[in-house]
């Protein structure tokens, strides 16, 4: 296992320790791994939290900063957090005018954010939740356990923090964050496995010549095995799930995301971008701002996910406003 | 059920027996979970059930579930962290005070823990979970009230592994393998492995 | 080979099409395969070129911007660009205030720049040249091509532009350059190899529970293959030698920079981060500022590289200036 | 080497058969520079080369040559660009306005565009580096002057190829190979073995 580790089982431990000393303008709760943002509670301001499993950095932790989340909540690698965390969180950071829980949909993350929600409603903190649910490639019914949170948790998270700041209501906050939620596809792919830690081996086994279609941001199995594709095939694969989707229509203005999942470097992704912005433009969709890079990641894993957030001019003013985070920083 | 009672000392014993035969199957569990999850349900359920083993105690039965119930919840995380915690809390509830259990208890215990289940997840019979594991295992006992407890402890483990081997050919509708769609049939539901231990636990320490 | 492409000979010519289309602030001369900052040339500013082979991303064309370079020349993947493009970027950049021309220390680079300096001397274009050489794996000595390039040209190009923006003289600005360099060591490895998409297969094998210690930035062997060891001893392992160079002494302060080769996710960088951290303070070395992330690159390479900048007062107040470039961005 | 003159059909021809056979060659020399170095040798040789090919002209050997060199200097780029150009740049300059090459014409142009590479490169004899192939050609060619072209350039091949096997055993020390040190020694310099079918060319095209 090819892996900058000790023991397997103090990864996010020691990568914490790291943060924190990193990052003096953040605050970090060893005992309950959560990272704060230094200055938090602000008075006034809604509280934005955030977590998940660890694994996918710099999503949650590198979120946390004026501009974007209070909070980030830290679970074993691709596990939620447990409930405790996310109490604690919320009472820390809570200044009077309550808090947002960002949940990214996987049944173990919307039971453990509920359970916390609950155990906070008895403290008084007012909580709302905001799940997010962009992944095409998962058929949405009622019958599964719907859609995955995947790369719009990343917009989502920068555009209510800008909400936030401007000391907008609870409610309005999560009306914001539901809107971008609402607003948002994506679509990723996987050309490598990645390999969880505590395991020691890929989580599952792809040749030199196979990709896989419709992955997830834990190593899961996507929807289908195919064999390996040049860059624009694999973005016309992407988008064409993405599009047909929400739907976009000729005309839309978007923030498009083009997304590392942890092992694939920067050329690549840009190659990417390229591609799709090339398949945009071609259905008359118009790119108002773009994200290229790493930002919620599967570990060690080759490929990519691709995200499109059909965004008003709000949406649009909300995303520019300052934002200093390790991972996000514009404007100050 | 009407030969023997369980004792606290017994359900201490089963709860151990569990983590044991958990962190014998860790890798086995996690192997299934990489085939159509995320390769941590070993993982997670080590760490849940070896802190539960660290805090064990409690002076009756309820106390003594629902610590290790809140034990599970506060360090597996996951899906199953709030699952098994709540089946555990919900355990608790149903015994109460007792000191000890009779077979009859037992089993309605058992049920709560599974009710509290579906509660929490909305699981439904051929979801492809552990409930596919643990529900023929609480009608067996239920189905059993009028025998032996060997006999229905048995019975219950079982109807688990049968439970458990049944969710091979399950299309996945709860959790991170209902991603899979079709491919996650042909594989074995990690959850259901590690509930039908459970079950298998019980039947080596309750009788 | 897991690589997000086309043909492997358009890979640098379609990443500059995602960066252009990515980065409206930037300007893509894609026959030249130059990225400018939209607004060069700066009258009376400094113009800061800087290049190499592509493979290294975001270093250098994620380093143009206001505060850091007015412009990057993009070779082939692993190929120093060739004169003609420094020439061209050279001329291009020229505010009247002369030009400085940022070279890692590879033979095809030095000499390609070395014949643009010729190119652009009989143009009229005033030239100065700082080479950089921090990578302590590699003897130094007259009889080698001496020591390579690595970690301290990012944060030469960081600090030099800082001083550009400030309008000093091109000698001034040059200064500033080679007391980074001089004040910079860095130390790699390697935990797998990196394909060149032109190569299509990894430049060297490593076993799975094998490291190659002292690697540079091209896929380029390192000093020696041992076996894998924790996070831990790695970072002794690259520190040692780091600090007995300069030397580093008790009191000194730092940038401190934790470097991803491309192919390591961000978790590990903090966990490296980490062990760094507690390494310097044990050593009394006080980290006044920190980077950690990939910003130099060998493609998809595992693995990670640290910077140790010993830093004047000067030298982190033109650290801190504001910058604003696709990679390193902040107070604007 | 008193019969025979050397075309400048010849020599376009040499330049086209060198371009054939990096090309055939393009994988071992990129592999060899994958041992040592960051492989890309064969890579950059073919993009060179085949952008040579395309620009081929020129009324005089010194505009044929110069056009060559110039084309590698602006598209290769990486150490061996600018040696590999500067290398015909100066021995464009060497034959200057000459349509023809004598043997002895030939082998001074050799040595000035070695020469090039000297001062381009600072390369001494045994640092493991294209030197070390070519220069032994050139000492064969200004050696065989009494004899046959023919001869002399066979001779030349000869020692280019016993120049580049002795790379093998040698410890680099310029170039990327020596950040190797002792790990260098035992493998082949790529751009020795590149400048062996330079001259391997010229021996098949030239006489
Ligand atoms: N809604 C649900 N109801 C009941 N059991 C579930 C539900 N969702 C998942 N499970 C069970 O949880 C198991 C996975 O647990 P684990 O791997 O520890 O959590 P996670 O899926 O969060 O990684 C599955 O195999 C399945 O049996
Ligand atoms: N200083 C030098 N003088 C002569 N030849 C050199 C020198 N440095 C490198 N070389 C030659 O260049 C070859 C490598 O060329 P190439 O791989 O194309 O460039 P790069 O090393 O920039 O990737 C080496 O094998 C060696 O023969
Ligand atoms: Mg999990
Ligand atoms: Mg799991
Ligand atoms: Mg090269
Ligand atoms: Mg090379």
């Amino acid at each position: 296992m090819n892996k900058l580790i000790n023991d397997p089982a103090d990864v996010v431990a020691e990568a914490l320790l790291g943060i924190e000393a990193a990052h003096p303008d953040l605050r970090v709760d060893h005992q309950h791994k959560i990272v704060y943002r230094g200055d938090a509670p602000r008075r006034g301001k809604v509280g934005l939290i955030s977590g998940g499993g660890s694994g996918h950095e710099p999503l949650h932790g590198g979120f946390v900063g004026p501009g974007m989340l209070d909070a980030a909540c830290c679970g074993e690698v691709f596990t939620s957090p447990v409930p405790e965390q996310m109490l604690e969180a919320t009472k820390a950071v809570d200044g009077g005018a309550g808090v947002l829980h960002i949940v990214k949909n996987y049944t173990g993350d919307v039971m453990n954010f509920e359970m916390a929600a609950e155990l906070a409603a008895e403290t008084g903190v007012e909580v709302l939740s905001v799940v997010t649910d962009d992944d095409v490639a998962v058929q949405d019914s009622t019958w599964t356990a719907g859609r995955r949170g995947v790369g719009a948790t990343v917009l989502l998270e920068k555009i209510a923090g800008a909400a936030a700041e401007q000391e907008r209501t609870l409610k309005e906050v999560a009306d914001v964050a539901r809107e971008v939620n609402a607003n948002a596809r994506s679509m990723g792919i996987a050309l490598t496995s990645c390999t969880v830690p505590a395991n020691g081996k890929p989580t599952f086994e792809l040749g030199d010549s196979e990709m896989e279609v419709g992955v997830g941001i834990h190593g899961e199995p996507g929807r289908r095995r195919v064999p390996l594709a040049p860059a624009r095939e694999i973005a016309d694969l992407l988008l064409e799930p993405i599009l047909a989707d929400l739907p976009f229509s000729r005309g839309d203005r978007v923030i498009t995301f083009v997304n590392g999942l942890g092992g694939t470097p920067l050329i690549e992704l840009y190659l990417m971008y390229n591609e799709v912005a090339k398949i945009l433009s071609a259905h008359g969709i118009e790119t108002a701002r773009s994200l290229v890079g790493p930002y919620i990641t599967s570990l060690d894993m080759a490929g990519c996910s691709v995200t499109l957030l059909r965004a008003s001019d709000e949406l649009l003013q909300l995303w520019d406003a300052p934002v200093r985070t390790p991972a996000l920083r514009w404007g100050i | 059920m009407t030969d023997g009672r369980i004792s606290i000392e017994q359900l201490t014993g089963w709860l151990l027996e569990f983590a044991r035969l958990v962190t014998e199957h860790r890798d086995e569990l996690t192997t299934l979970d990489a085939a159509i999850g995320d390769a941590d349900h070993g993982t997670n359920m080590e760490r849940g059930m070896s802190a539960v083993v660290l805090g064990l105690g409690g002076d009756t039965v309820g106390a003594l579930c629902k610590q290790a119930g809140m034990t599970l919840v506060s360090t597996v995380g996951g899906a199953s962290g709030p699952l098994y915690g709540t089946f555990l809390l919900r355990f608790g509830s149903s015994a109460g005070d007792a000191t000890e259990l009779s077979a009859a208890q037992f089993a309605a215990a058992m049920r709560a823990g599974l009710d509290g289940i579906v509660s929490r997840g909305k699981a439904e019979r051929e979801d492809k979970t552990m409930f596919d594991a643990l529900a023929p295992a609480v009608e067996a006992l239920e189905a059993g009230a009028g025998g032996s407890l060997v006999e229905a402890l048995r019975a219950a483990a079982e109807a688990a592994d049968k439970g458990r081997d049944a969710t091979v050919e399950m299309l996945a509708r709860k959790g991170r393998a209902s991603y899979l769609g079709e491919r996650s049939i042909g594989h074995q539901d990690p959850g259901a492995t590690s509930a039908a231990l459970l079950v298998r636990a019980a039947a080596t320490t309750l009788a």
